[in-house]
C-alpha cells in the first residue's frame, strides 16, 4: 500500500492538489445502469476526462494520484483488488495463505501471464518491484516501516513467494491492492534506470497497453488482445481509451456536454446539480471516501499546545463552510467515517461554531505570553499568531482562506501563505506549516489509514503530517490489525476515532464527494469480476476502471 | 548600411541584458529541486534522498555556479535547445512545450493586430474626413471609452455576452479541433486584445491624418481633380503613417501582455497562460524561455519598425 | 464651333466673378476675407492680383477655384466659368473642372508636393484621372512635360522624390503638374516667393511662355507689383478684401490713382535708385478683417487721409479709360492730393516716399 | 504664411483654453473614490468580509436588493462595500506606483538629460532594457518573485513606470538644457545642482505633472490585471480580484454577473476619469503624446 503527499481543498477546482490515494474505499454506486437485455458490443474509443495529468506512470516511483491510479488501473493489474463487500480478493495473484500467526504470507501468482513486452510474470518481477518501491525515498515511505531490512519477500519458486511483514496483520492483502500491487514489467523497470523518460510509457499486464502520450494533452491506451484475463474474467470491449487531463471542472463539464468526453470524475460539488439536470448524463456520487479537514502541525508552536488547536476548532464555522462551499452536496464530517459506516462512532462530534469558547482558550494561552524555541512571541495583542497556507493561486482556495480568516480573526492573527502546489505539499510533508486544508482517510480497510497516524511515520518526510505521536493510538492500531474478533475490531476502530478527535490535530469539515459522470452511451463499468467471479467495485475514491466498460453506438 | 548594423547590434546587446536579468531574477524563485523531486528535496537526512538530490542537481546542472549555468543555458538557447522542464522526469523538453503553444499565441496576437489595424485605419480615415462633425465626435468618444476599458474587463464582458448569453462562441479552446473552428475560438480573445488597441491606433492616426489634410500638397492634389477617396488613401494616408507604424510596433508588447489575460480567460493553452502556470509551478526553464521569446519578438519587431520607416519615408533613406 | 463662336469666346470672359464675398467664421467673429470682388479674365489674358498679406488675394483665387473648406465659410456672389455658374458647385462637380479646366500653382513647392510620392506619379496621376491615360502613356507625357518645363534628364526625375530636387526644379515640377491636363485657366499663388531671386525670373518666364503657347488665362497672385509688371495684361490691387484699383498694367503704372497702389509702387526696388537707398514700407498694419475700419479701409494708413475717408466708404470710380477703376475720394492727381503733398513735403515727411535724399 | 491660416478648416481655429465641465466631473469622481478609499472603514459600509448568509434566500450569490445594492458574491459578501474597499488597494497602488516612478524615473531622466555623456548613455540603455519587456510580463515576473503586499506591488508597478517617465523627463530636459537662461545661469557660475533645481525642474515639472494622471490610470489598470491573474496584493480586496472572483467560473458569470460587473464599472469609471482628466490637462499644457 502506497501513500503519497496530498492535500488541498475539498471541492478544489483547477488547482486541486493531487488527491490522496492511500487505499480504496467502499464501492461507489454503479456508475451506469445498463439495462440487462442490452448485450455488450466490442469496439469504440472511450474518452476520459481526468482532473489532472501525471508526471509518469511508474508504480515504483511516480506519486500516483486519482488520475494516475485511473490510468494505471488500465495498463497494470493489481495483485489483489476489492470486491463489492470490501474484501481484498486475488486478481493477478492466484491465492495467498497466512501462517497461523499471520507473520508469513505465502502468495501464488497466476501462471502464463505475460507483460505487454512479452516478459513473463514471475516471482522475480514482484520482488524486483517491491524492492525498488521500498527504496524510493517518497513512494517507499509507506512500505519501509512495515518490513524487515532483509528477506521481506522471499522467493519460493517462479510463481510462489513469501511476504514477511514486521508485524502480524490479518488484513495484509489489502496492502497489495493499490500502487504496491500494480506489477510492472521488470524489463521495463530496468530500462527506466537508463532512460527515465520511459516512465511516460508504462508496461504492465493490464487489459490495455500503452499506445501514445502527449503530456498535458492526451494519453492513449489500446486493447491488449492477449490479456490473460480474457478467458477467465471476460472480454475487454473497448478498442482504446483516451485520457484527457482537464484541470478546470467547468471545462470538463462543457466537454462532456459537447460530446468531447464520454466519462469524467470530479470533486467540484458546484457541478453536481448540472450533471443531475442533464438527462443525457449518468451520474454517481460517493462521499464515503476521503474527508476534508483542517490539518494542524502539532510539532510547531503555537499549535504544539492543545488549547490553541482546540481554539482553532471552536473558532471555525463548519456549518458556514458547508453552506458556502459544498453547494448543498455531500455531508458535514464529524470524524473519518460517515454514519453509513459500521465504524461510525456516534459519540464523537467535531466541535465548532463556538467563538466564545475559542476566545476563552486563546486568552488563557496568551496569558502565559508563550514564545517558541527561537524566542518569538506567539501572541500579539491577545491573539495567537498563525499562518494558514494553501496551494494556489486558485479563486476557490482564496475564497476559502478568506472565509477561515473571517472565522478566526477574532482570536487569531492569520497570515495568508499562498504556496505553489509543489511547495504546499513540500512544507506539509516536511512539517513547515501551521494549518493547511487537507483531504485524506477513507481507506477501504480502516487499518490501512495507519500510515497517517503512527509514530513511526514521523521523520524527515512524515506521512503523519500533523506529527502527532501517541503510544496509545499506535496500540489501538495494532489491535485493529489483529483483532480477537470482528466486533472487537469495530470497537477498536471507534476508539481510534475518539483518539483522533481528542488529539485536536484535525478539524473535520466535510466528507468529500466524488462524482463519476458518463454519457448514456457508456455501460458496464460496474460489471467487473474477479477471476473467481466476485463482483468488483466500479470506482474507488474517483478512481475508475474500464476493463468491462463498453460503448453503445 | 552602417545604420542597420548599429541597430542590430543594439538589439542583440539588449537581448543579452534582458536574458541576464531574467535568468538572475528567476534563480531567486523557489528551489527548482522541489519541482523535480517533490518533498524528497527537503528530506536532507535520508541517504536515499541525498543520493537523488545529488543526481538531480547534476542532471539539471544546478550544482554549477550562476554565471556558468547562465552560459550553459545561453549557448543551448541560441542553438534552439531551451532545456528541460523541471518535473520529476524532466519531460517534456521546453522547446516541445513552446513549439506546441507558441503558434497559438502568435496566431492570436496576429489576429488581434490585424483586427486593430484593419479596423482603425478606415475608422480613422472616416473620422478624419468628417473631422469636427457629430459622427467624428461620437467615434472619438467611443475610442476614449475603449481605451479606458482594461482588456481583462473586455474579456469578461465579451465572454458574458457572446459565449454565455448568446452562445455564439465556445468558451474553451480545443487544441485538436480543425483549424477553422480553432480560428473561430480565437475570435473573442483576439477582440479582447484588439479592441482597445484599435482605439489607440484610431486616435493617433486620426490626429495625424487631420494634420496631413491641412498640408498644401493635399490642396494641390485637389486641384488635380482627384477624387476625395483617392486623396485620402493615396495622398493623405501614407504620410500620416509614420507614428502609426511606430505605435503598432510598440503595441505588440501590449498585445502580448493582453494575450496572457485573454488566454487565461478563454482557456487557450498558449505561451501566455503557460507563462502564468509555469510561474506558479516554479518551472523556471519554461518561464525563462517564454520571457526570452517574448522579449526577442518585441525587440525584433521594433527593429523591423525602424527599418519599415526607411521604406515608407523616402526622406530617411540612408 | 463656328468662327463667330470662337471669336465671341475670345471676347467674352473665361472666368468672371460678380461681387464675390468670402467670409470666415472665427471665434472672434466673421472675418471678411473677400468682400465683394468682381473681376473678369478673358481667354489667353493674364490678371495680376496684388496686395499685402491678408488682403484676401489668395482667398479670392481659392474662392474662384472653389478650394475653400465647406464648413465655417460663408460664400456669396457668383463665379462664372465660360458663362456657367460654378460658385455653388460641390467638390464632386468641381472635380471635372479641376485639373482639366483650372489648375493652380502654390507658393512653396516643398510643402506643396507630396513628400512620399515619386515626381512621375504626381504628374501622371491627374493625366490618368482626367484624360484616362494608361500608366505608361501618362509617364511618357509626364516626361515630356518635365522636358517642357526645362528640367534636365526628365526621365531620371520621374523616379525621384521631391526632396531630391532643388527648389527651382520643384517649382517647375509643380508647373508641369498644373500644365499636365492643359487647363484653360491657371492660378499662380505667389509662385516665386519661396524661391531665391535668381530663379524667380526664370520661373515667371516659363509661366508666361507656357501661357502663350497654350493660350491659357493666368491669374497671378503676388504681393510684389514688380513681379506682375512684366507678365500680366491687367492688374487688380486688393486691400482689405476689396479691389481698390484695377487697370491694364501699363495704365496702372503710368496713371496710378489709388494712394495705396502708389505706396506699393514706391516699395518696388528700382534699378535707377542708389542701392543704399531705403525702401518705403507702408506704415501701419493691414486692416482687421473681423471689424474693418469705417469708411475707406486704407484711410488709417493713408498719407492723404481726410475726414470723409474716415466716415464714408468710396465706391468704385471710373478713371479716364473705361477699363481703369479705383476706390478713392481724393485719388492721386486730384487737387486735394497735391495740397496734402505740399504740406507733407514741407514737413519733410514725404522724403521717404520719394525715395530720394 | 498668414494667407493659408485664413483658409484653415475649423479644427485649426484656436479654441480658447479651458479645462471644461467634463474635466471637473472626472476630478470629482476620482476625488470621491479617493475619499472612499481613505475613509472606507469609518464610512457606514457593511463589512466587506462578513458572510451575510441568509437561509431564507437560499444559497448565495444573492442578486442586488435593497439590503445589498450590488448583490452579494458566492460567499454572501456585500459586493457594494467590497467594490468600495476595492478602491483602496487599487488607488493606493496606482498612486504610490506613479509617485515612485516619477521620483526615480524623473530624477534619472533630468540628470541624464542635463549631464548627457555616459550617464545619459547608461540610463538611456537601462530604459530601453526595461522597455523591451512587455510590461505585464515584467510585472508578473517581478511580483511572482516577491512577497506580495501593498508596498511591494506598488514598487513593482513603480519600477515599470520608470522607463517611460524617465525618457520623457530626459526629452523635456534636453529642450531646456541649452536654453539661454540656462547658459546665462552657467555664465554667472551657478552650480549644476542649483541650475537643475532652479532653472530646469520648474520647466520640466509642469508638462510632466500633467501626465501624472494618465500614468496613474495606467498603473491602476496594471494592478487590476495583476490582481485578475492572481499576482496582486495577497490578503486584500482589489477591483481586479473582485472581477476575477466573479468571472472565474463560467457559471458564476452567467448566473451572477453583478459580482464581476459592478467592480468592472467602478474600475472603468475611475480609469476613464483619470484618462480624460489627464488628457485634458495634457492638451491644456499641450504636452506631446507619451509612451506611458
Amino acid at each position: 500500500m502506497v501513500a503519497v503527499a496530498c492535500g488541498g481543498d475539498d471541492s478544489s477546482s483547477s488547482n486541486s492538489s493531487p488527491t490522496e490515494t492511500a487505499a480504496p474505499t467502499d464501492s461507489g454506486a454503479p456508475a451506469t445502469d445498463a439495462p440487462a437485455e442490452e448485450t455488450p458490443v466490442t469496439g469504440g474509443t472511450l474518452r476520459v476526462g481526468l482532473e489532472a495529468d501525471v508526471d509518469g506512470l511508474n508504480p515504483t516511483a511516480s506519486a500516483l494520484a486519482v488520475a494516475g491510479l485511473t490510468m494505471a488501473s488500465a495498463v497494470f493489474d493489481p495483485l489483489f483488488t476489492f470486491d463489492v463487500d470490501g474484501n481484498a480478493v486475488p486478481y493477478l495473484a492466484e491465492s495467498i495463505e497466512p501462517s497461523a500467526d499471520f507473520m508469513v504470507w505465502t502468495m501464488k501468482l497466476r501462471a502464463g501471464v505475460v507483460f505487454h513486452d512479452g516478459t513473463p510474470l514471475t516471482t522475480d518481477a514482484v520482488i524486483k518491484q517491491f524492492e525498488i518501491t521500498r527504496n524510493d525515498p517518497l513512494v517507499g515511505l509507506a512500505v519501509k516501516p512495515y518490513y524487515p531490512e532483509t528477506d521481506a519477500v522471499v522467493k519460493i519458486d517462479d510463481l510462489t513467494m513469501e511476504f514477511h511483514p514486521k508485524e502480524a496483520n490479518q488484513y495484509f492483502p489489502t496492502a497489495l491492492t493499490a500502487q504496491l500491487g500494480y506489477i510492472a514489467s521488470p524489463t521495463w523497470l530496468d530500462a527506466l534506470v537508463a532512460d527515465p523518460t520511459l516512465e511516460q510509457q508504462p508496461v504492465g499486464t493490464g487489459p490495455f497497453q500503452f499506445d501514445s502520450r502527449t503530456e498535458d494533452s492526451v494519453t492513449k491506451f489500446v486493447r491488449n488482445d492477449n490479456w490473460w484475463g480474457t478467458d477467465i474474467i471476460g472480454p475487454t470491449y473497448l478498442d482504446a481509451i483516451e485520457f484527457y487531463p482537464v484541470t478546470d471542472p467547468d471545462t470538463r463539464t462543457e466537454m462532456i456536454q459537447n460530446d468531447e468526453l464520454d466519462i469524467l470524475h470530479t470533486t467540484d460539488t458546484n457541478q453536481f446539480q448540472t450533471y443531475r439536470d442533464d438527462p443525457t448524463l449518468v451520474t454517481s456520487i460517493d462521499d464515503n471516501g476521503e474527508e476534508y479537514f483542517l490539518m494542524i502541525n502539532t510539532a510547531k508552536a503555537p499549535f504544539d499546545d492543545i488549547r490553541v488547536r482546540k481554539a482553532l476548532a471552536l473558532a471555525t464555522d463548519r456549518q458556514g463552510y458547508y453552506d458556502l462551499f459544498n453547494s448543498g452536496e455531500g455531508r458535514m464530517a464529524d470524524q473519518m467515517f460517515t454514519p453509513d459506516s459500521p465504524y461510525f462512532n456516534a459519540d464523537v462530534t467535531q466541535e465548532g461554531n463556538d467563538p466564545e469558547g475559542a476566545a476563552a482558550l486563546v486568552a488563557e494561552y496568551c496569558g502565559e505570553n508563550p514564545v517558541d524555541d527561537a524566542g518569538v512571541a506567539q501572541c500579539t495583542d491577545g491573539k495567537v499568531n498563525m499562518e494558514y497556507q494553501w496551494s494556489g493561486p486558485s479563486v476557490l482556495a482564496t475564497r476559502i482562506a478568506d472565509f477561515y480568516n473571517e472565522n478566526w480573526k477574532a482570536s487569531f492573527n492569520v497570515t495568508f501563505d499562498e504556496k505553489s502546489q509543489a511547495d504546499n505539499i513540500q512544507e506539509a510533508a516536511l512539517g513547515i506549516y501551521n494549518v493547511v486544508g487537507w483531504r485524506q482517510f477513507g481507506a477501504e480497510n480502516p487499518g490501512d489509514d495507519r500510515v497517517w497516524l503512527e509514530c513511526r511515520n514521523i521523520g524527515g518526510i512524515s506521512l503523519n503530517w500533523p506529527r502527532f505521536c501517541d503510544e496509545a493510538r499506535d496500540a489501538l492500531i495494532m489491535e485493529i490489525a489483529n483483532p480477537a474478533s470482528p466486533d472487537e475490531r469495530v470497537g477498536s476502530i471507534q476508539k481510534l476515532v475518539q483518539n483522533l478527535h481528542d488529539s485536536y490535530a484535525y478539524v473535520f469539515m466535510t466528507h468529500s464527494s466524488w462524482a463519476i459522470v458518463s454519457t448514456d452511451k457508456v455501460h458496464g463499468n460496474c460489471d467487473r469480476k474477479s477471476p473467481e467471479g466476485n463482483a468488483l467495485v466500479c470506482s474507488i475514491n474517483g478512481r475508475m476502471f474500464f476493463q468491462s466498460t463498453w460503448l453503445s453506438s | 548600411m552602417r545604420y542597420y548594423v548599429q541597430r542590430v547590434a543594439l538589439a542583440i546587446l539588449l537581448l543579452l541584458a534582458v536574458s541576464m536579468l531574467t535568468f538572475g531574477a528567476l534563480n531567486i524563485l523557489g528551489d527548482p529541486l522541489f519541482n523535480i523531486l517533490g518533498p524528497v528535496a527537503g528530506d536532507v537526512n535520508n541517504p536515499d534522498s541525498i543520493k537523488m538530490i545529488a543526481l538531480a542537481k547534476k542532471e539539471f546542472s544546478l550544482d554549477r555556479s550562476l554565471p556558468v549555468r547562465y552560459f550553459i543555458w545561453l549557448s543551448d538557447f541560441v542553438r534552439g535547445d531551451f532545456g528541460v522542464t523541471f518535473s520529476s522526469t524532466g519531460q517534456p523538453p521546453v522547446s516541445g512545450v513552446i513549439s506546441e503553444r507558441l503558434p497559438r499565441t502568435i496566431s492570436l496576437v496576429f489576429l488581434a493586430q490585424m483586427f486593430a489595424v484593419l479596423v482603425s485605419i478606415p475608422w480613422a480615415i472616416i473620422a478624419a474626413a468628417r473631422a469636427g462633425k457629430i459622427s467624428d465626435r461620437i467615434s472619438t468618444i467611443n475610442a476614449f471609452f475603449l481605451v479606458a476599458m482594461p482588456n481583462f474587463a473586455i474579456a469578461v464582458i465579451l465572454k458574458f455576452v457572446f459565449s454565455l448569453k448568446l452562445g455564439w462562441t465556445p468558451i474553451t479552446y480545443m487544441a485538436d479541433d480543425p483549424l477553422r473552428s480553432r480560428l473561430f475560438q480565437l475570435l473573442l480573445p483576439a477582440l479582447t486584445i484588439g479592441l482597445p488597441v484599435a482605439a489607440v491606433y484610431q486616435r493617433l492616426l486620426r490626429t495625424d491624418l487631420i494634420t496631413t489634410l491641412q498640408q498644401d500638397f493635399i490642396l494641390l492634389a485637389r486641384t488635380k481633380g482627384l477624387s476625395k477617396t483617392r486623396i485620402l488613401f493615396v495622398h493623405a494616408l501614407r504620410p500620416s503613417l509614420f507614428s502609426f507604424i511606430t505605435v503598432v510596433g510598440l503595441n505588440t508588447g501590449a498585445l502580448i501582455g493582453g494575450s496572457i489575460v485573454a488566454e487565461t480567460v478563454f482557456r487557450i493553452p498558449g505561451i501566455g497562460s503557460t507563462l502564468v502556470e509555469s510561474i506558479f509551478r516554479n518551472d523556471f526553464p519554461v518561464v525563462l524561455a517564454i520571457v526570452m521569446i517574448v522579449a526577442s519578438a518585441f525587440v525584433v519587431i521594433n527593429l523591423l519598425v525602424d527599418f519599415a520607416y526607411t521604406l515608407i519615408d523616402p526622406r530617411v533613406r540612408r | 464651333m463656328t468662327q463667330t463662336d470662337l471669336v465671341r469666346s475670345e471676347l467674352e470672359p473665361l472666368v468672371e466673378t460678380i461681387d464675390v464675398k468670402t467670409h470666415f467664421k472665427t471665434p472672434r467673429g466673421i472675418a471678411r476675407a473677400v468682400d465683394g470682388v468682381s473681376i473678369q479674365i478673358r481667354r489667353g489674358q493674364s490678371l495680376g492680383v496684388v496686395g499685402e498679406s491678408g488682403s484676401g488675394k489668395t482667398v479670392l483665387s481659392r474662392s474662384i477655384m472653389g478650394l475653400l473648406p465647406r464648413n465655417g465659410v460663408i460664400r456669396e456672389g457668383s463665379v462664372r466659368y465660360r458663362g456657367q455658374e460654378i460658385g455653388n458647385c460641390s467638390d464632386k462637380e468641381m472635380q471635372s473642372i479641376w485639373g482639366r479646366e483650372m489648375a493652380m500653382i502654390f507658393q512653396d513647392p516643398m510643402t506643396s508636393l507630396n513628400p512620399v510620392m515619386k515626381v512621375g506619379k504626381q504628374i501622371s496621376e491627374s493625366l490618368r484621372k482626367n484624360l484616362g491615360m494608361s500608366a505608361n502613356e501618362a509617364l511618357a507625357v509626364a516626361e515630356k512635360l518635365l522636358h517642357d518645363v526645362r528640367i534636365p534628364e526628365p526621365a531620371r526625375r520621374l523616379n525621384q522624390y521631391p526632396h531630391e530636387l532643388s527648389g527651382g526644379m520643384r517649382q517647375r515640377v509643380m508647373i508641369a503638374i498644373a500644365m499636365a491636363c492643359g487647363p484653360n485657366m491657371l492660378f499662380a499663388d505667389e509662385p516665386t516667393t519661396a524661391l531665391d531671386v535668381t530663379v524667380q525670373a526664370q520661373i515667371l518666364e516659363l509661366l508666361s511662355e507656357q501661357k502663350r503657347d497654350r493660350n491659357m488665362s493666368l491669374l497671378l497672385v503676388t504681393h510684389n507689383l514688380g513681379v506682375v509688371a512684366g507678365y500680366t495684361d491687367e492688374i487688380a490691387v486688393m486691400y482689405g478684401g476689396k479691389v481698390v484699383e484695377k487697370a491694364p498694367t501699363k495704365t496702372l503704372f503710368a496713371n496710378t490713382k489709388m494712394p495705396y497702389t502708389e505706396a506699393l509702387l514706391s516699395s518696388i526696388p528700382r534699378l535707377d535708385q542708389p542701392s543704399h537707398s531705403r525702401l518705403t514700407t507702408i506704415p501701419g498694419r493691414p486692416p482687421d478683417l473681423v471689424n474693418p475700419p469705417k469708411g475707406c479701409r486704407f484711410a488709417p494708413r493713408c498719407a492723404y487721409v481726410r475726414d470723409l475717408c474716415l466716415n464714408e466708404e468710396p465706391e468704385l470710380e471710373q478713371a479716364d479709360s473705361p477699363d481703369h477703376t479705383y476706390r478713392c475720394f481724393y485719388p492721386v492727381g486730384s487737387p486735394e492730393y497735391f495740397e496734402r503733398r505740399v504740406e507733407l513735403t514741407r514737413k519733410g515727411e514725404l522724403v521717404a516716399s520719394e525715395g530720394s535724399n | 504664411m498668414s494667407n493659408t491660416s485664413v483658409t484653415a478648416a475649423p479644427e485649426d481655429i484656436v479654441v480658447p483654453k479651458k479645462l471644461g465641465f467634463g474635466f471637473w466631473l472626472c476630478v470629482i469622481w476620482v476625488g470621491l473614490m479617493a475619499f472612499i478609499a481613505i475613509f472606507a472603514s469609518v464610512l457606514p459600509l457593511k463589512s466587506p468580509t462578513a458572510n451575510f448568509l441568509n437561509s431564507a434566500q437560499g444559497r448565495p450569490p444573492y442578486a442586488p436588493s435593497w439590503s445589498h445594492w450590488f448583490g452579494t458574491d458566492k460567499d454572501a459578501r456585500d459586493v457594494f462595500s467590497r467594490s468600495m474597499y476595492g478602491a483602496r488597494i487599487s488607488l493606493t497602488v496606482g498612486f504610490t506606483a506613479i509617485t515612485a516612478g516619477f521620483l526615480i524615473g524623473g530624477t534619472l531622466g533630468v540628470i541624464s538629460g542635463y549631464y548627457k555623456g555616459w550617464i545619459d548613455r547608461i540610463s538611456s540603455f537601462g530604459f530601453i532594457v526595461l522597455l523591451s519587456f512587455p510590461s505585464l510580463v515584467l510585472a508578473i515576473l517581478l511580483t511572482s518573485l516577491i512577497d506580495r503586499n501593498l508596498l511591494t506591488v506598488s514598487l513593482v508597478l513603480g519600477l515599470l513606470s520608470i522607463a517611460p517617465v524617465g525618457r520623457l523627463a530626459r526629452a523635456a530636459t534636453l529642450q531646456y538644457a541649452d536654453r539661454e537662461f540656462v547658459l546665462a545661469a552657467r555664465q554667472i557660475g551657478a552650480t549644476n545642482r542649483r541650475i537643475i533645481i532652479k532653472e530646469i525642474l520648474p520647466n520640466v515639472a509642469i508638462p510632466m505633472s500633467s501626465l501624472a494622471l494618465l500614468g496613474m490610470a495606467v498603473a491602476v489598470v496594471a494592478e487590476g490585471g495583476l490582481a485578475f491573474l492572481g499576482f496582486s496584493v495577497q490578503k486584500g480586496i482589489t477591483w481586479g480580484g473582485l472581477i476575477q472572483l466573479g468571472s472565474d467560473a463560467s457559471k458564476t458569470l452567467q448566473n451572477a454577473p453583478w459580482i464581476a460587473f459592478f467592480p468592472i464599472l467602478m474600475l472603468f469609471l475611475t480609469v476613464l476619469s483619470l484618462n480624460f482628466a489627464g488628457d485634458r490637462l495634457r492638451t491644456f499644457f499641450d504636452v506631446k503624446e507619451t509612451t506611458l
